[in-house]
């Protein structure tokens, strides 16, 4: 009930901040912050307060919808669900902050946007029903692209519309496939049922169960990205304000992972593997096809959102290894990986602020004006090329190490992604720190000094303390490998764990 | 807390501290930081040394914090001390304490100092976790920790394009070894389930046979990541570029320590690299193709540090060579005796830059040995010892490589030539490096600053006095590696031809005989202008052999072109084609809506028609 | 040849019962209104009175639906059968007559020509529609068709001053008589060859009648189905014949274009479904060929042409074309037991399509009402409105802006909106029917449609007119409202917000609760197993 | 007396609305477009009034009327637009209404 509590809360207290729009300009964003601590607040207190455990899904509330269709709205979580909330609340902080000083026309509005994403995401990340969840899957895409849409740069529109049709025309084919799956939920058990659980007990003909399994795949391939449906992305990133991006690298992404995670490799464990070694296929393209594509980017968030695919790309191989290690790598590349993208977007935003301007050719020898910013860009650039320490070299490391025991000449590709991250990273760095010097720009305020300094300790702290993140999906991550034990066992194929 | 934990924790803090109060810590209160906690690791370092002579198993272990978990294999955080990681850290903590007093001075007029030595501080925590690590994961994060100092040192004057360019070369290039050392510990990982370098070593030599497929590959792809950091061959090319940086950063990491991890990472897994002797012998064959080519390469530099670099290159190629042949004691050795005289080499290189307004074109010095002459004599004390003549640290390892290498059997007669031809050529340059830059007259300062002026005497010249004395009586520390490393097979020395001996020991004297009389007009120069010859031998030769060109045009040009090309995504181009498709289709069927009512008529009786026959086929 | 007489000949003699008057009696409220109408012009010419009249009357048919819709079903005569399906869709008829005559007024008034015929004609396309949701029989079919075009041509062309006046009445008579001549041609080649004008084909002369439906041999038959359909397909305006569409869309008056979009298509597709599926089409595979390939070309093609599109109303012309396609999916049944299944997901379509296409006509009267300028006619700024004259709606009107938006996420099938129930209706029943081809056009053309829906939503959040821009529109407000005060009084229409606000109401509520509205559409079949189409493997 | 055969009805019916619908098509003056309109539905009734007198019913010729009363009601529009439009365009040129397109 509680997580109820937070969506409509962050939806009433976005309604009273665009209400308050006209009162005082201050008072939106006060609000916001005031309703993003609140919320993350009360979640923390029930996780850590309920004493139950959430390895395995735990019901939170189940009440009738849509009775006709036996729709339920139906939440639960476990601990899958609870890294990627804290995460969004973790970023749902950052956006606030860095949309502070940034946005300051329409500012109710907009808080009130970005209050409904976050809406939005928890009930992605918490739904259980798949109508609903497909229900929050496109209701969060609204006040997304509304963000892009109003508050975007120079071609924003032109984003906004890709990034939405892209969604929307996959999302459709996954309509298609939770409808088919109820339909044979009913000729099964002659009822209709959305449910999440009662879906795991269906038993398909494999033939048909990689329909489906495709229908979901390509909605969060989309979502992920993944090459070849990757093109929205960086014109989204790009064009979104700095908020935007942050939520949009940060946890839009991984509402894909999670639902490659909960839809088609747990319901679908049989056909997804099947399917595995095409999907490490795309996910190996993605990583090499996503670094060469950072590297020729001459606009700062572009090149960071080419390096996003490229890092989605070590997700989509570690998750189809079917493997404990590669999935807990994967669990934690979603993590590292939302904090130091989003932390590299805010940069963005925060040099944008400065100069005006996102290309490469513009900037140069900021260091000698801004050596902390410079500092910090170097330690997200850093967490992007995986330095050791920090959190993303965890993840990495372990997704390639899972997944070097099932697809080794995937993972060796893979391993090349290191040198091709290495060469956007830093060149990102030295075109805007390195160089003679030129305007001088104003160093990190107070405000984004939190901003950064917090996402660099989160990184550091993952970096050096995995185990705070790895300990709670290792159980999953055994459960997928059984899983694949299971179909190894029918199939005759054997995987190495 | 282990007092072995806390080694690279001091510099740590005050790297912490220096960054944290940057520009707010005057010159005396940073260097004092950053000095002093060197000083600490140094002293700490012995503390432990000591402490490992009276431990019985001969190893000090300590374990930090579980870091992650591989399936069943803990990967932790946690420390390993033998002797070879001993000599290892006495090297780091105490070249390193020496070089960081020198920089402090060095570095003092510059406005970034903290910085400075915040990044020298990191690289010693770095360096020191690589060479402390107990398990590969965490060798790979000093690894990769020491690599980002580099980059960061070596851009340190980072308003110049060039030094841009090498910090990038080096980072990238190094990279390309380093992913070749991860997949080796994927692969490592997937056949042994373990990462911690002990069992590694252990279970390696129980599972495996010597000549199986595994090993091999795995020694070749750890092979890789050495070369990579150690700038041999074919990763060398990062390593003179990387003269850009500060001189105190090429001695500490481009010449002391860093660029001898690969040798470390080798030593360290010998367990796995005896069961390959295809790759003991590759890693010969990579250390004395590499020794040959810096030694040719080092003649035609005109730039005193790119000479040094090179020969760095090359004595680094002897180690490996070492290695390969199996003398894995005498390589280690070798390793510690050159941090000391390579080290001592570069910073009195460095007195001589700041004293000739940073000049550093061989071509324009000249007759330095009487304006300088402490820097002079310094100099040469380290020339004696990179030429290995009798009596100095450098005899003394290098002569135990080149004994080793006749009836090794993974090197053989062949490499013994190497190494001789190789050490001619040392000899040769640093004679042709003496005479360019001390012998005849001054060409084009006449003037030389006061070093003394505006740095400080005691940290620019006493460090030099220690690493001199280091390197003239470094020879005489004996080094004890029965615990860590396999007894090597024997050799039989009675099988050698008697004049091996001999022969190795007249090289250097050859060599600067040679030289003699070959650059004579280096050595009588009365201070007309100087050029090099501008044959393209010579630039060949001055270039590296060609193999910047070669990578530039293999590798980089054409990712940059790939890059250039399909700037706007050529996947995002086919899909949006669809848009243009649709849009297409949008404008024709636009035109039928043209307003007429008789030809909407028409289309009615034509949509009938046609619906009809569809119908009726 | 057949000799044989068929059964149930249109002259025959049943008895007609109170029931069945009860059961026509919404439809004969709307004839007596007429009547009543006629008279009040004869005693009083009162704009107020006429308007208010016509409202009440629609009303009243409303209420006396209410207890119609659960009833079973019951022939009148044998010309009507008035079933709840039917009565449902003449609720959404009459429910669209009412808010076309509350939104009227404005634009009569503007006018300073008569304006008593206009609501007559407004209630005989009403009673037209109203005889066509519950016809059974060709010939009630026919008067009711020939009722709702020949009235609507009158509207169409009612402002006779207006700019495409002339023009988009010719083309609708013209057209629109063609294809009412296709149409009774065909069902003059369906009566020559079944010897029957009811839709049953039960106890006629085709071969294997006296099962529901059968493969059609005889060509003329077929071809008399497709004349027919083709004659439907025009009025709603499926590709490829939908050449009318835009233009009559833009041109007629702003409520007409309403009219047209709601009340012809509901009762046009209605009547088509009963017809069709009396008539056991599903089993001439021919016929459901030819349906499947004018849906997908409609999907596909509706959209594409409103890719570009800048005026509103042309644009809504085009969007209609596509989501007659969408719907034109229920009618590809396999089985019987699909038929509960198709009515309910087509009358939730319906439902959803009109309540979105009154709000988004209601959002473009209001909004081109005020920001008129002097000199313009209301009925010429709304044939000029483009998707840029909505620019920064939203910060000026953030209400009638989100009715707006609402309205363009329900036609584009997204959450939150009705819409997007009514497409997971359409999804549903098309999966279940391996309908996979016309699901692949669905995705297409919704994909495609995104693009021009969102713009519409876009230039809503855009920036609004520069200051300058602005100024001047204020300056030209303050000279026409000093010229005409009676306009400015009339501006500020107390109902608009109400309006406004309840259409938001009912979009919010039906888009996040539909059941209130599935629970009533469930129930209106009540024969069957509502979710029997669920049995079949796809 | 011979029956006239259904189809050869119908087939006259066809050819009649051929006629009529070519000449809607091809003629330019709007009054002759309607009187093809005329010529169209009066094939219609000859197919209904064939088709009633096979199945010897009375539907088809109530339909006729049905048909002729909508002709008459049709045309009575028509006319009544025909002259707005020679008054507006002073010509009956059904080309030059054409200004709303795309």
């Amino acid at each position: 009930m509680i997580l109820t509590i937070v969506m409509l809360g962050f939806l009433l207290l976005g309604a009273f901040a665009w209400y308050m729009e006209g009162i005082s300009s201050r008072a939106p964003r006060w609000i916001a912050l005031f309703a993003v601590i609140f919320a993350a607040g009360l979640f923390a207190s029930f996780v850590l307060g309920s004493g139950t455990s959430f390895a395995e899904l735990k019901p939170l509330v189940r009440v009738p919808w849509i009775p006709l269709f036996n729709i339920e709205y139906a939440l639960a979580i476990d601990h899958l669900s609870i890294i990627l909330l804290s995460l969004t609340f973790m970023l749902a902080l950052i956006c606030v902050l860095v949309s502070w000083q940034e946005i300051k026309e329409k500012a109710g509005f907009y808080y009130f946007n970005l209050l409904a994403t976050f809406a939005g995401i928890i009930g992605v990340f918490t739904a259980v029903d798949l109508f609903l969840f497909f229900f929050f899957w496109e209701v969060m895409l609204l006040p997304m692209t509304a963000i892009i849409a109003i508050w975007g740069h120079e071609n924003r529109h032109f984003a906004a519309i890709k990034f939405f049709i892209f969604t929307q025309v996959s999302s459709l084919l996954m309509l298609v496939a939770i409808i088919l799956m109820a339909a044979a939920h009913y000729q099964q058990t002659g009822q209709l049922s959305f449910y999440y659980s009662d879906w795991l007990a269906l038993d398909l003909p494999l033939e048909y169960a990689r329909w489906l399994m495709l229908g979901f795949f390509i909605a969060f391939a989309v979502k992920l990205p993944s090459v070849p449906v990757h093109s929205w992305l960086p014109d989204a990133h790009t064009q979104a304000p700095t908020a935007g991006s942050v939520l949009l690298a940060g946890v839009l992404l991984k509402t894909g992972a999670y639902g490659l995670i909960r839809f088609v490799i747990f319901l679908f464990p049989e056909a997804s593997q099947g399917f595995a070694p095409l999907a490490a296929l795309l996910g190996v393209v993605s990583i090499l096809y996503g670094a060469k594509m950072a590297f020729a980017q001459q606009d700062f968030k572009r090149l960071v959102a080419y390096s996003s695919i490229s890092h989605m790309g070590f997700v989509m191989l570690a998750l189809f290894s079917f493997n404990t290690t590669a999935y807990q790598g994967a669990v934690l590349t979603l993590v590292a990986h939302g904090l130091s993208s989003g932390a590299l977007f805010s940069l963005a935003g925060i040099i944008y602020s400065r100069i005006h301007s996102r290309n490469l050719a513009d900037m140069g020898g900021f260091w000698s004006s801004a050596p902390r910013m410079g500092g910090f860009t170097l330690a997200f650039a850093a967490a992007a090329f995986g330095l050791p320490g920090l959190a993303n070299f965890i993840g990495e490391f372990m997704s390639l190490v899972g997944a070097y025991q099932v697809f080794p000449v995937a993972a060796v590709f893979a391993a090349l992604g290191l040198i091709g991250s290495a060469v956007y990273g830093i060149v990102l760095f030295q075109s805007t720190f390195h160089g003679p010097p030129g305007d001088k720009v104003e160093d990190l305020s107070g405000r984004e000094l939190v901003i950064s300094g917090s996402l660099l300790g989160l990184l550091l702290l993952f970096g050096l303390f995995p185990n705070m993140i790895l300990e709670y999906s290792s159980a999953a991550g055994e459960q997928l490998a059984l899983l694949s034990q299971g179909v190894s066992n029918l199939t005759g194929v054997t995987y190495a764990h | 807390m282990s007092l072995l934990a806390w080694i690279p924790f001091y510099p740590l803090i005050s790297f912490l501290l220096l960054i944290a109060l940057g520009r707010r810590l005057s010159w005396g209160l940073a260097s004092t930081l950053s000095i002093g906690a060197i000083a600490l690791s140094a002293i700490s370092s012995g503390l432990v040394i000591s402490q490992l002579a009276s431990a019985d198993s001969g190893i000090i272990s300590v374990k930090l914090w579980s870091w992650f978990s591989l399936g069943s294999a803990e990967v932790n955080f946690s420390f390993y001390l033998d002797s070879l990681s001993a000599v290892m850290i006495s090297v780091v903590s105490g070249v390193g304490l020496l070089i960081h007093a020198y920089a402090a001075a060095y570095m003092k007029n510059d406005e970034n100092f903290s910085r400075f030595m915040a990044y020298m501080n990191l690289f010693i925590v770095a360096m020191l976790i690589l060479v402390l690590a107990d398990n590969l994961v965490l060798l790979y994060l000093g690894w990769e920790g020491v690599g980002l100092c580099s980059f960061l040192l070596i851009g340190f004057w980072y308003q110049e394009k060039e030094n841009v360019l090498a910090a990038r070369k080096a980072f990238i290039v190094t990279r390309v070894g380093d992913t070749a050392m991860a997949i080796g510990l994927f692969l490592l990982f997937k056949s042994l389930g373990e990462l911690n370098i002990a069992a590694v070593n252990v279970s390696a030599s129980s599972l495996w046979q010597i000549g199986d497929e595994l090993p091999y590959w795995i020694a070749l792809l750890l092979l890789g990541g050495a070369v990579g950091k150690s700038a041999q061959l074919p990763l060398q090319t990062w390593l003179p570029d990387a003269m850009a940086g500060p001189t105190p950063v090429s001695a500490l990491i481009h010449a002391a320590t860093m660029v001898t991890a690969g040798v470390y990472l080798i030593a360290r897994m010998q367990g796995v690299f005896l069961l390959s002797p295809e790759v003991m012998s590759y890693v010969a064959w990579v250390g004395a193709l590499t020794l040959l080519l810096a030694g040719v390469a080092a003649l035609a530099q005109k730039d005193i540090k790119r000479v040094l670099a090179y020969s760095t290159m090359s004595q680094i190629g002897y180690m490996m060579l070492a290695l390969g042949a199996g003398a894995w004691s005498a390589g280690v050795f070798h390793l510690m005796t050159h941090a000391f005289f390579k080290a001592l080499l570069f910073l009195t290189a460095g007195s001589v830059i700041l004293a000739l307004h940073h000049q550093q074109d061989l071509f324009k010095m000249g007759g330095l040995l009487k304006k300088l002459p402490v820097e002079s004599g310094l100099f040469i004390v380290g020339l004696i010892c990179l030429m290995a003549l009798p009596g100095t640290s450098g005899f003394f390892s290098k002569e135990a490589i080149i004994a080793t290498l006749w009836s090794s059997p993974t090197a053989g007669p062949v490499l013994w030539w190497g190494a001789i031809l190789g050490a001619l050529l040392t000899s040769i340059y640093s004679c042709r490096l003496f005479f360019l830059a001390f012998l005849g007259a001054s060409r084009e300062h006449d003037k030389v600053h006061d070093l003394h002026h505006d740095h400080p005497t005691v940290l620019l010249r006493w460090p030099l006095f220690l690493l001199a004395l280091l390197s003239l009586f470094g020879g005489l520390i004996s080094l004890d590696f029965t615990e860590v490393f396999a007894v090597a097979s024997s050799v039989d020395a009675a099988q050698e031809p008697a004049w091996l001996h001999p022969l190795a020991i007249a090289t250097p004297f050859i060599g600067i005989a040679f030289a003699w009389f070959f650059f004579k007009s280096y050595r009588d120069n009365n201070g007309e202008a100087l050029e090099m010859k501008p044959g393209g031998l010579n630039r060949f030769c001055g270039d590296g052999l060609g193999f910047d060109w070669l990578y530039h045009s293999l590798l980089v040009r054409p990712y940059c072109f790939l890059a250039a090309i399909n700037r706007r995504d050529i996947i995002d181009q086919l899909i949006m084609f669809n848009g243009w498709y649709v849009r297409l289709w949008h404008d024709a069927m636009s035109a039928s809506q043209n307003g007429s009512l008789r030809w909407y008529a028409a289309g009615i009786g034509l949509a009938v028609v046609c619906l009809a026959g569809v119908t009726t086929l | 040849m057949p000799t044989e007489m068929a059964a149930a000949p249109l002259l025959s003699n049943v008895q007609f019962t109170n029931a069945m008057l009860l059961a026509i009696s919404p439809q004969l409220i709307v004839a007596f209104g007429i009547v009543l109408s006629l008279l009040l012009i004869a005693w009083k010419r009162s704009r107020r009175m006429l308007q208010g009249l016509t409202s009440a009357i629609f009303i009243v048919a409303l209420i006396a639906s209410v207890p119609l819709l659960f009833n079973n079903e019951i022939p009148v005569t044998i010309l009507l059968k008035v079933d709840g399906y039917g009565v449902f869709a003449f609720m959404l008829v009459c429910f669209s007559g009412l808010m076309v005559t509350l939104l009227s007024g404005q634009l009569l008034q503007r006018n300073t020509e008569a304006h008593d015929e206009y609501y007559l004609l407004l209630q005989l396309v009403i009673l037209g529609g109203g005889v066509l949701v519950v016809s059974d029989h060709f010939a009630s079919l026919f008067l009711g068709f020939e009722l709702l075009s020949l009235a609507l041509v009158g509207m169409v062309g009612f402002f006779r001053e207006g700019k495409h006046a002339v023009e988009t009445a010719f083309k609708y008579l013209i057209l629109s008589a063609t294809a009412s001549s296709f149409m009774l041609l065909g069902i003059a080649f369906i009566y020559s060859q079944t010897g029957s004008l009811h839709f049953s084909l039960i106890n006629t002369g085709v071969n294997g009648a006296d099962q529901l439906g059968a493969e059609l041999t005889n060509t003329f038959h077929a071809l008399g189905m497709l004349l027919f359909f083709a004659g439907m397909a025009f009025k709603l305006s499926l590709v490829p014949f939908h050449f009318w569409t835009p233009d009559v869309y833009q041109g007629a008056p702003t409520p007409v274009t309403m009219l047209m979009a709601t009340v012809s298509k509901v009762a046009m597709f209605t009547v088509l479904m009963k017809c069709l599926f009396s008539q056991g089409v599903f089993v001439q595979s021919h016929m459901m060929q030819l349906m499947a390939l004018v849906a997908i070309l409609s999907m596909v093609f509706g959209n594409v042409l409103a890719l570009k599109q800048e005026n509103l109303k042309r644009l809504l012309g085009y969007s209609s074309i596509a989501h007659m396609g969408y719907l034109l999916i229920v009618l590809l049944i396999t089985s019987m037991q699909d038929i509960n299944f198709a009515w309910q997901s087509a009358l939730f379509y319906l439902s959803a399509y009109v309540l979105a296409s009154l709000s988004i006509f209601m959002v473009l009267i209001f909004t081109t009402q005020e920001a008129l300028l002097p000199g313009q006619s209301q009925q010429q700024a709304e044939d000029d409105t483009t998707i840029g004259s909505w620019q920064g709606l939203f910060w000026r009107k953030p209400m009638m802006a989100f009715l707006a938006i609402l309205a363009v996420l329900s036609l584009a099938g997204i959450p939150l909106s009705m819409g997007f129930i009514a497409k997971f209706y359409l999804l549903t029943f098309a999966s279940q029917a391996g309908l996979w081809w016309l699901i692949a056009a669905l995705v297409v053309g919704s994909g495609i449609g995104l693009f021009y829906y969102l713009r519409i939503i876009f230039s809503l959040f855009a920036a609004p007119f520069s200051e300058q821009k602005a100024e001047q529109k204020v300056q030209q407000q303050a000279v026409s409202s000093d010229g005409t005060g009676q306009v400015q009084a009339s501006g500020n229409w107390p109902w608009k917000g109400v309006l406004v606000t309840g259409f938001v109401f009912a979009g919010l509520v039906f888009g996040l609760y539909p059941d209130v509205l599935m629970q009533v559409i469930s129930r209106l079949g009540e024969l069957t197993e509502p979710l029997a189409v669920l049995d079949q493997t796809p | 007396m011979t029956a006239i055969p259904l189809n050869h009805v119908l087939i006259l019916a066809c050819i009649l609305f051929s006629i009529g619908f070519i000449g809607v098509i091809i003629r330019k003056n709007t009054l002759f477009i309607l009187m093809s309109l005329e010529i169209m539905l009066n094939a219609v009734g000859v197919a209904f009034i064939g088709a009633g007198s096979v199945w010897q019913q009375a539907d088809g010729q109530i339909m006729f009327i049905l048909i002729l009363s909508l002709a008459a009601a049709e045309v009575a529009i028509g006319l009544a637009l025909l002259i707005r439009m020679q008054r507006r365009y002073q010509s009956l040129d059904i080309d030059k209404l054409s200004e709303m397109r795309g």
